[in-house]
C-alpha cells in the first residue's frame, strides 16, 4: 500500500471499510480499560475524586490541538499538491474537532466550578480552548458557506494554515493578557509532577481517544467521499436532462416544427 | 395566508441550507462578547456588572449585520419583481420575510445567551433577565432593520451604510433592553416599566417597520 | 381550464410615457392587445422595451398616460393577472427544481395545474430533486417557464424569453404561448429574436 | 470508589463526554446511510460514473 493508492478514493473506500472494523475495535477495547483505570485511581491530595475529570479533559484537551494539527497537514496537502483527498480529510475532521473542542471547555469548566466557585474563570489556558473553538466553528461556517467544495477547500486551507501560525501567538497573547491581570494560574494542572498512578490511565484515556478521533475521521471521510459521487452524479444528471429534452420535446410539439428538424 | 407561510418556510429553509447565514449570526455573537474581556480585562466582578451591556451590543450588531441581505438577494435573482406584483400585499410580504429571518437569525441569539452569560459571569437571574429582554427587544431591532435593508436596495448599497443609517434607530431599544436587565439584577428600578416600554418599541416597530420597508421598496424598483 | 377561456380581453395603453433617471425614454405612445394574440416589442437597444413590460407589470409608474384592461378578472388589477419573466429567473439555487416553483405556485397562489406536468413539459422531470445551483441556465428559464405553466394567467409579460435556450428550447417553447394563446392568453414580448409564432410587432423608439 | 462531594461535576463531565461522543458517531452513521440510499437512488435513475474514474478526479 503506497501512497499513490492511497490517492485513489476508490481504493481509500475499499481500505476504509476493511479498517473500520479493527478499529472501532480497538478504540472500544482501549477506551473500556481507560475507563476502568481511572475509575480506579486514587484520589488527589489537593483535588480529591475531581481529578477523576482530568483523564476526560486532557485527552480532549490534547486532540482539539491534534485535531487543527491534522487538519493544517492535510491543509498543505491541498494546497502544495492538490490532492483531492486532503480536502476530503480537513473537511471532515473539523466537525470532529470542534465537538472534542466543545468537551475540553465543558469538562474544564465543570472541573473549575469546585476550585474556582465559577464555571467560567477567564484562565489562560481555558480561554485559548475557546478561541481555538470559535476558529473551528469559523472554519465550519466557512465551509458550508460556499457550495462548490473544491472552492471552499482552497479557502479553507488558506484559513486552517493562518490559524496554525496564528495559535501560538494567540496563545502567548493570551497568557500574557492574564499575568497581567492576575499574578498565577488558578489552575495547576499536573505537567511533569504528576503521579505514576494518575499518568498510566491518562496515557490510555488520551491513545483511546486519539484512536476514536481516526476511527471516526475515516468514517467521516469516506461519508463526504460518497457525498461528493452524490454531487457529481447529481450535475451529471443535470446536464443530461437538457440532452433528453432534444429527444424529448419533439413528442409534446405536434404542431412546433416540423421545419426545424 | 398560505402565501406568507409559503414566503416564510421558503427564506427559513435557505437560511440553515449551504450558503445559508443563519448560524453565522450566532458565530458573530459569540466572538463579539468573547472579545470584550480582552479589551475591559478579566475581572470576573466588572464582567457581571457590564454582562447585560455587552450581550446587548453583541446581539444588536449580531442581529443588524445580518440584515443587509433581507432584500438584496431578492432584488438580485427577481424574486423581488414577482413578489411585489403578487396579490399579497408588499407591507404583509415584508413582515412575513422580518419574522422569517428573526425566527433563523434572532432567536438562535437568544439560545445562546445562557452560555454566554456563564462565560461573563451572570447568575440564572441575570441571564434569564437579559434572555427575556433580548426575546422582547430582538424583534424590534429587526423590524428596524428592515428599513435599512430596504433602503439598502434602493441605493443599491447595502454593509456598513446601512448599519449606519439603521443603529441610530435602535438606540431606544439598547436603551430600554438594558435598563430592564439592570433593573432586574440591581434594581433601584422596577423591571415592569422598562420592559413594557421595550414591548411598546417592538410593537410599534412591528407596525412602522414593514410599511416603510414596503414603501422604500416600491420606489427603489427600476 | 373553464377559467380562462372566459371573456376576451382587451389590453391597451394611451399615450404611455416612461421617464427614468430623469430621462424620458418614450412618450406618447399606444399600444392595444387582445386575447389570443401575441404582441411583439421591437426596438433598438435602450428604447424601452424593458421599461414598457416592466409599466404594465406595475413594477414601474408611468410618467403619463393610461394602461387599461378591459375584460379582465374584476377583482385583481392588472398585474396580479400578468406573468413577468425578466432577464433573472427568479430563482433560489440552495432549493430544489420542486421546491423552487412550489414556493411559486403557493405565494402566487389563484388558479394551478400540476407541477409535475409543467415541468416535463419544459423538460426537466428528471430534475426534481436537484438543487437548482446545478442548472444551466438554460435549464434555469426552462424552471421560470414551468413557473408560468403551473399558475395560471392569461397575461404573459416575456423578457427576451429565448435567450439562454437552446434551439429544441426554442421550439418547445414556441409550441407552449401557441398553446397559451390557443387558450385565450395574451402576451406581449420583447425581443430581438424572432418569437417562433405568430405576432403583431409593435416598434418604439423610432427606427432599429 | 467514592467520588466525594463533588460527584456531579464527575459524573456530568462523562456523561457529556458520552452524550458527544455519541451523537458524533450516530451523525456519522446516519449519513453514511443517507449517501448511500442517494447513490442507489441516483444509480437506479441510471446515472452512473464513467467507470475506472472516480468522481473527485474532476476538478
Amino acid at each position: 500500500m503506497t501512497l499513490i493508492d492511497l490517492a485513489n478514493p476508490t481504493r481509500f473506500l475499499a481500505l476504509t471499510t476493511r479498517v473500520l472494523p479493527w478499529l472501532a475495535g480497538a478504540t472500544v477495547i482501549l477506551l473500556a480499560i481507560g475507563l476502568y483505570q481511572s475509575a480506579y485511581a486514587p484520589d488527589d491530595y489537593q483535588q480529591g475524586a475531581t481529578v477523576k475529570i482530568m483523564f476526560i479533559h486532557v485527552p480532549n484537551a490534547w486532540l482539539s490541538m491534534f485535531v487543527w494539527g491534522v487538519m493544517s497537514i492535510a491543509s498543505l496537502g491541498t494546497l502544495v499538491w492538490r490532492h483531492p483527498l486532503a480536502d476530503v480529510a480537513a473537511k471532515a475532521a473539523a466537525p470532529i474537532g470542534a465537538s472534542f473542542t466543545f468537551l475540553a471547555l465543558l469538562t474544564g469548566s465543570l472541573w473549575g466550578r469546585p476550585m474556582w466557585g465559577t464555571y467560567w474563570e477567564w484562565d489562560a489556558r481555558l480561554t485559548s480552548v475557546l478561541i481555538l473553538f470559535l476558529m473551528y466553528l469559523g472554519l465550519m461556517a466557512l465551509w458550508r458557506a460556499v457550495d462548490d467544495p473544491s472552492r471552499a477547500a482552497r479557502a479553507a486551507a488558506v484559513l486552517t494554515l493562518v490559524g496554525a501560525i496564528n495559535l501560538p501567538i494567540i496563545k502567548f497573547s493570551v497568557d500574557w493578557w492574564n499575568t497581567l491581570h492576575q499574578p498565577a494560574s488558578v489552575m495547576r494542572m499536573g505537567g511533569s509532577t504528576l503521579d505514576k498512578s494518575f499518568l498510566i490511565p491518562l496515557l490510555v484515556m488520551a491513545i483511546g481517544f486519539t484512536l476514536l478521533f481516526v476511527t471516526l475521521h475515516l468514517a467521516a471521510m469516506r461519508n463526504e467521499i460518497l457525498r461528493r459521487r452524490v454531487r457529481s452524479l447529481q450535475m451529471m444528471q443535470a446536464s443530461r436532462v437538457a440532452f433528453s429534452n432534444e429527444v424529448g420535446t419533439g413528442s409534446h410539439q405536434e404542431n412546433a416544427s416540423t421545419g426545424a428538424a | 395566508m398560505t402565501a406568507l407561510s409559503a414566503l416564510i418556510r421558503r427564506d427559513i429553509r435557505i437560511a440553515l441550507r449551504v450558503g445559508g447565514g443563519a448560524l453565522i449570526g450566532v458565530l458573530f455573537f459569540l466572538t463579539v462578547v468573547v472579545l470584550m474581556p480582552f479589551a475591559v480585562g478579566p475581572d470576573l466582578a466588572l464582567l457581571s456588572r457590564l454582562g447585560p451591556a455587552i450581550l446587548w451590543l453583541g446581539a444588536l450588531l449580531a442581529s443588524l449585520l445580518t440584515l443587509d441581505r433581507l432584500f438584496m438577494a431578492d432584488h438580485e435573482d427577481g424574486s423581488l419583481d414577482l413578489i411585489t406584483m403578487s396579490r399579497t400585499p408588499l407591507e404583509l410580504a415584508c413582515a412575513a420575510k422580518a419574522l422569517a429571518h428573526w425566527l433563523a437569525a434572532g432567536l438562535p441569539l437568544i439560545v445562546a445567551t445562557p452560555v454566554l452569560g456563564l462565560l461573563l459571569n451572570l447568575d440564572m437571574v441575570a441571564t434569564s433577565a437579559v434572555a427575556l429582554t433580548l426575546l422582547a427587544g430582538t424583534p424590534a431591532l429587526t423590524f428596524t432593520g428592515m428599513i435599512g435593508a430596504g433602503l439598502a436596495v434602493t441605493l443599491h448599497r447595502g454593509g456598513l451604510l446601512m448599519a449606519v443609517l439603521v443603529l441610530p434607530l435602535s438606540i431606544p431599544v439598547l436603551i430600554f433592553g438594558v435598563a430592564a436587565s439592570q433593573a432586574a439584577i440591581v434594581g433601584p428600578m422596577t423591571f415592569g416599566a422598562p420592559f413594557s416600554i421595550l414591548c411598546a418599541l417592538s410593537l410599534v416597530s412591528l407596525v412602522v417597520g414593514p410599511f416603510a420597508a414596503a414603501a422604500s421598496l416600491r420606489h427603489g424598483l427600476d | 381550464m373553464s377559467g380562462l377561456d372566459q371573456a376576451k380581453m382587451q389590453l391597451s395603453g394611451r399615450g404611455v410615457a416612461c421617464v427614468r433617471g430623469g430621462r424620458e425614454v418614450f412618450s406618447g405612445l399606444d399600444f392595444h392587445a387582445a386575447s389570443g394574440e401575441a404582441l411583439s416589442v421591437v426596438g433598438r437597444n435602450g428604447a424601452g422595451k424593458t421599461s414598457l413590460l416592466r409599466l404594465i407589470a406595475g413594477l414601474l409608474v408611468p410618467a403619463g398616460g393610461t394602461i387599461v384592461l378591459d375584460g379582465g378578472d374584476a377583482e385583481m388589477t392588472l398585474p396580479e393577472q400578468c406573468h413577468y419573466l425578466g432577464h433573472r429567473d427568479a430563482l433560489k439555487p440552495a432549493l430544489s427544481v420542486e421546491e423552487n416553483l412550489a414556493f411559486w405556485a403557493d405565494f402566487l397562489g389563484g388558479e394551478r395545474s400540476d407541477a409535475a406536468a409543467s415541468l416535463e413539459a419544459v423538460g426537466l422531470d428528471h430534475a426534481t430533486h436537484l438543487p437548482a445551483a446545478f442548472l444551466s441556465a438554460g435549464q434555469r428559464r426552462r424552471l421560470s417557464l414551468a413557473r408560468l405553466l403551473t399558475i395560471r394567467r392569461r397575461i404573459w409579460l416575456l423578457d427576451e424569453p429565448t435567450t439562454a435556450l437552446d434551439v429544441a428550447g426554442q421550439d418547445m417553447f414556441g409550441g407552449l404561448m401557441r398553446e397559451h394563446l390557443a387558450r385565450g392568453g395574451m402576451i406581449i414580448a420583447a425581443t430581438h429574436a424572432p418569437l417562433g409564432i405568430d405576432s403583431r410587432e409593435l416598434r418604439i423608439g423610432g427606427a432599429a | 470508589m467514592s467520588l466525594g462531594p463533588y460527584a456531579s461535576f464527575i459524573v456530568t463531565s462523562y456523561a457529556a463526554a458520552a452524550l458527544v461522543v455519541v451523537i458524533l458517531i450516530g451523525w456519522i452513521v446516519l449519513d453514511y446511510r443517507n449517501q448511500t440510499q442517494r447513490l442507489r437512488e441516483l444509480d437506479r435513475s441510471g446515472v452512473t460514473r464513467r467507470s475506472g474514474l472516480s468522481a473527485m478526479d474532476a476538478p
